[in-house]
């Protein structure tokens, strides 16, 4: 047992990758010396050198686009994007080449790509470091969309989708960079949770209350304030493909669902969540489902980020409105 | 200002005059054998006839769409023969004379155009990508898989060489500079081969640049070089030099072959709309096709019969495509859902499940 | 009134923009001589010239880029993507700065900035030609998001665009670029219907069948060949804001929902229509919301777009399902 | 191959020795009175001050984050000075010099570290766009202005001109070349003034870079410059040469200022972890201020008291920077919705009121 944040849980992960597989690379803008800006790759550009901890230019396009070269000659590329905001160079080689290839190429081509987003709010920063992008990612076919909320999961998740043949969107919340927990890393891959399952992380009766990420934390902090309501609390890991069988046992349990997310609210995951339960829990569904979400605006300065965040009240107050039908 | 941008005419490396003299070049010395110089020609005539071939094709409304190689066999055979089997081509959707060099069948890229695979070949097996449609996109993967071959250390006199194909328009695209720029700081073994066919759908070079575009390079610290487009000699003498830097682990070259789109750019398109036909008869003078004919024959290199052979087997090569295009089977309906993912995906794995049932219901009802 | 086909009424809507105001420009790939791949800008160079009709470099970042350059200086540009496909390269330039740059400047820049997508499938093309990213750009605060399924609308609809001191991506049904019909070019631009307003496009009592764009069509022939329900059909036209009033009074009518999209399934507008009529319309729902939808699979390749693509009876089948519970 | 993009050592345009020494240069002849002289050096002071406090402020926790422009102070004092009022800057998000240049005040640029805005000046009074933090973004939108302007028929003598500010890393996006690119072949009157301070966070030149960064403009057809980035003097003469020639409807000019910064990257850097301390050393010794200073002193152009003047002036600015900056108001929480769009939408205008009654249900439950 180790006790680790999920930044250092990240990268304990990531060098016991490169250990196990010499394919496996690590490429973008800082990641070398400096260790990334958030010093997630910290120590693994001294252990493993310049030719797999590449120090790209400033090009997240450029980034994005030579990973996929080097994917078809047989690297395993995990890729930075330093911040959330600075993905969208990357839209075209993700969106339309990244996504699309092994379909396009009747499976005979492989995108074991991984991209590291430290993504989400709340950290006073400028424009462009506190976006909430998911939701591009998971309407796009072809990739997969994991969100890790823990440590443990941050070291077994980050190795489960490097492994992984398919293209795989890490999302770090990197408010949470810093929250530390045991982690078991004598422990072996194998059994650790796999990358697509949901997860109950606090068993509840009366309303599931769904969150990923960031977000975990204050639903967990929600679960436990009220006292009026027992709260269960699903981490959902994957957003693509959702584990769905997991969600609806609990909103058929439950009979009521709130989903909580810092994206915005219009064509936020929540949308499609709510969508999907509806559909298949129709007739269990007490009330509609809950949309707790950033507002439908670009993300404002960041004395306003309180605010404009579904914080702790938030949450309770969608809790509310969900027992209000 | 110390560097004004203005330069003099650009040199342009030729081996072959339009009247078929071989002059040669110092910096490019080719050494050509009569059986290879009539491979040549034979590539070149058999490639415009799967062009040709495909353009009635897409007529008669067997092919959606088809982009016409016509005016730009030279720049294909002559690049495309310059490779190795080790090395790696990453194509536009215009490289059917690379594709017959890398062995590729014309059923393969007639079955995208017709909308049965998006490309049904292995690009491993080939050394050839895949048909990239979202332009500049694959001059990034090209880099990125010189820069895997660096790693493999693959490079030096028997190493991998890459080569990376696009058009002039191509070279506005932000994706093409950043890998030039990532090919430049890498060092890179990979060549950037520009087909500069002097338009970008109805859009003039002048639109895309206002020096010639091998310049481009230098800017990024390698070398740019203009070469004759029409001029299959040349193009393989210096896309073969610029393989071979590459492969020895001296970087990137983007080469400019200078040349022509003599059809429309693609059967969508009326370029009567935008070009005048004076500038396609300046151009039909230098049609690369001619030039390798007049060679051979100037200096007895071929006599008719050898003429006459290739001309039959290009007529056999048409009717094969005919015949092989009519028979292309449809894909499955449940085709949709294969290869999304490499491993198991509960949600498409449903929606896979959903639509089978959903089909067999109109067999039921049909039955 | 004239007889005019989707795409020249959007010609002429043109024409007319740039008549009323110098300030209007036209710029993208090959929209000068050629008039554009599918004609949209035919006539324009000629009679505008090269300053207001601008053939640009082939480069999607770079036309979105500059065009926000000109509107700061006053000008109106009207960009053309090509095609679907070819939005994403200019992905960053949409995102982080067109539609964030009105709130990033407090007001003090405006972006009237239209964006031509000729988008949706159903043509026969090669990849890249026939996506439907509208949910890229509706999630996208900032942004304004219509698409047009007739001539008249897109006659009006996008000189109402012009005139909006909001970015617009302007969706047309390329599919639908042929269809014809009469429409009233000397009216007036104050009595068309505003652009934000949905349209019921044939009343009907027992399902509500939402589309836009070229699903339209598809949603009035299922309304016609489905004899045993009462089918009203919407015509969205405006994604970005929805007209959720004129939405949920349908809905609340009929007590059914079907919303047909070309876009994938998953986080597709339906989503987000689903999850805001079901938070509205709890109580007067008697099925849960019905998505009709493309796959979440790369557009397949065009022999499999009839199956991929939602057609007649897949509409109908959602129809039915609807009816199910 | 015809261009091998091995180039010299590029000249570097100085027109005032690190020892203060006025050299002049015969290309960019500055007349410059001893008013112009003194002025140019309290502004390095003044905004040297600005910087230094707003260091101080965000270790304070007044401001969330600062990028320090120390080093940089000539390439943007020599640079701003150089434009005229009709002039449109387009600045990254360093050019706190420049903004001082464009009468921003200090507690504008604060604002937006703080948190309060996100740059809350009017671009258009300043001639002076908001601080644009996607790397790259901002070449673009100051080439389309310029294109604007072509389009206003605002060129000649009085014509208005265009400059857009980046770093070294910025030339490696696509959109940087992109607007080179748009620049060129429209030959638009916009300046590409591109600080070369040697690193981008911790990547040094070299990653982004295989040859001077000003050669790149010779690629796409345009005249590049290398100005010595610490020699106010060298670059207002070179940024004004430059402008003139935009002005007067010549097209973009790619000035590279060869830099340093002396400081972190921002507050939240570490320069420690990435490079040597003697290379901070070597930079010293080219200090922008110190120079300026020996040249005024050297040649009897300012006297003790002006120098103490400048000091006390940069003491009272710098307490009225912490003044302004911790009094500035944070932004009503309702402000979110503001602005978003411009003409009224519903659903956002139903989100504030939603909004604004969940807020007052808090005072209420408080009351
Ligand atoms: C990113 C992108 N934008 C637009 C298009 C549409 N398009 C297809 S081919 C073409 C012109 C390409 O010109 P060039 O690069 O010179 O190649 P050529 O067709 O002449 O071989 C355009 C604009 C595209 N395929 N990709
Ligand atoms: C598109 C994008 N990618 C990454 C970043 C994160 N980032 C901020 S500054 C910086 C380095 C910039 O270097 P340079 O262009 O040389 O400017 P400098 O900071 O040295 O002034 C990086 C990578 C960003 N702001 N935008
Ligand atoms: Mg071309
Ligand atoms: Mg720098």
């Amino acid at each position: 047992m180790t006790n680790l944040t999920i930044g250092k849980a990240i990268n304990a992960g990531l060098r016991a990758a490169m250990e196990h597989d010499p394919k496996v690379l690590v490429m973008g803008e800082d990641v070398g010396k400096l260790g990334g800006v958030f010093r997630v790759t910290d120590g693994l550009y001294k252990d493993f050198g310049a030719d797999r901890v590449i120090d790209t230019p400033l090009a997240e396009s450029g980034i994005v686009g030579t990973a996929i070269g080097m994917a078809m000659r047989g690297y395993r590329p995990v890729v930075e994007i330093q911040f959330d905001g600075f993905f969208f160079p990357a839209a075209n080689q993700t969106f339309t080449q990244l996504a699309k290839m092994r379909r396009r190429s009747a499976g005979k081509l492989s995108m074991p790509v991984v991209m590291r987003i430290p993504y989400g709010g709340g950290i006073g920063a400028v424009e462009h470091h506190s976006e909430s992008p998911e939701s591009y990612f998971l309407h796009t076919a072809g990739l997969r969309v994991v969100s890790v909320a823990n440590p443990e999961d941050a070291y077994w998740m980050i190795q489960q989708a490097i492994r992984s043949d398919d293209p795989v969107i890490f999302l770090e919340p990197k408010r949470r960079y810093y929250e530390k927990a045991e982690v078991d890393t004598e422990a072996s891959i194998a059994e650790a949770a796999p990358m697509g399952a949901a997860r109950v992380a606090r068993p509840g009766t009366d309303v599931t209350l769904l969150a990923y990420g960031p977000m975990v934390k204050t639903a967990l902090q929600a679960a436990e304030a009220d006292t009026d309501h027992s709260i269960e609390v699903l981490d959902l890991r994957s957003l693509a493909p959702v584990d769905y069988p997991t969600v609806f046992e609990s909103v058929r349990k439950t009979g009521r669902l709130v989903v909580a997310h810092e994206a915005t609210l219009t064509g936020g995951p929540g949308a499609e969540i709510a969508a999907r339960v509806t559909e298949e829990c129709f007739y269990h569904l007490e009330a509609p489902v809950i949309r707790v979400a950033a507002f439908d605006t670009p993300y404002p300065q960041s004395r306003l980020e309180e605010y404009y965040l579904p914080d702790l009240d938030r949450v309770l107050d969608g809790v509310d409105r969900a027992f209000a039908y | 200002m110390s560097d004004t941008g203005v330069h003099e005419e650009p040199e342009l490396i030729q081996l072959l005059t339009p009247e078929g003299e071989l002059t040669g070049h110092p910096d490019y010395p080719l050494e050509i054998s009569a059986d290879e110089a009539r491979a040549l020609y034979r590539d070149l005539v058999l490639v415009r006839r799967v062009d040709s071939e495909a353009v009635s094709l897409q007529r008669q409304g067997e092919l959606g769409l088809w982009a016409s190689l016509l005016g730009q066999e030279a720049a294909q055979i002559g690049s495309g023969r310059a490779l190795r089997e080790q090395d790696m081509a990453f194509p536009s959707y215009r490289e059917h004379g690379v594709a017959w060099c890398r062995g590729i069948q014309p059923k393969e890229l007639l079955g995208m155009f017709r909308g049965v695979t998006n490309g049904g070949w292995d690009p491993h097996e080939h050394g050839f990508h895949l048909y990239t449609i979202v332009i500049g996109s694959q001059a990034l993967h090209a880099t990125g898989y010189a820069m895997g071959v660096q790693r493999d250390g693959a490079l030096g006199e028997d190493g991998t060489a890459v080569i990376s194909y696009f058009g002039d328009g191509a070279t506005s695209q932000g994706d093409t500079n950043e890998a030039f720029n990532f090919a430049s700081v890498n060092n890179a073994p990979v060549v950037f081969f520009c087909q500069n066919n002097q338009w970008a759908i109805s859009e003039p070079l002048e639109r895309q640049s206002r020096v010639p575009i091998y310049k481009r390079a230098a800017g990024f610290g390698f070398p740019g070089v203009r070469v004759d487009g029409n001029d299959v000699l040349a193009v393989l003498a210096v896309t073969r030099a610029a393989l071979a830097n590459a492969r020895e682990g001296n970087g990137p070259t983007l080469v400019e072959a200078f040349t022509y789109r003599m059809g429309a750019h693609t059967t969508n398109d009326d370029p009567t709309r935008y070009r005048a036909s004076a500038e396609l008869d300046e151009w039909k003078a230098k049609d690369p096709i001619l030039r390798m004919r007049r060679y051979l024959e100037g200096n007895g290199l071929a006599d008719e019969e050898f003429f006459a052979s290739v001309d039959a087997e290009a007529d056999a090569l048409g009717e094969q495509v005919r015949t092989e295009c009519r028979s292309l089977p449809d894909p499955e309906p449940l085709e949709i859902f294969h290869e999304v993912y490499a491993e198991p995906h509960v949600h498409i794995d449903r929606q896979r499940a959903e639509f089978a049932e959903y089909l067999a219901s109109f067999e039921a009802e049909g039955a």
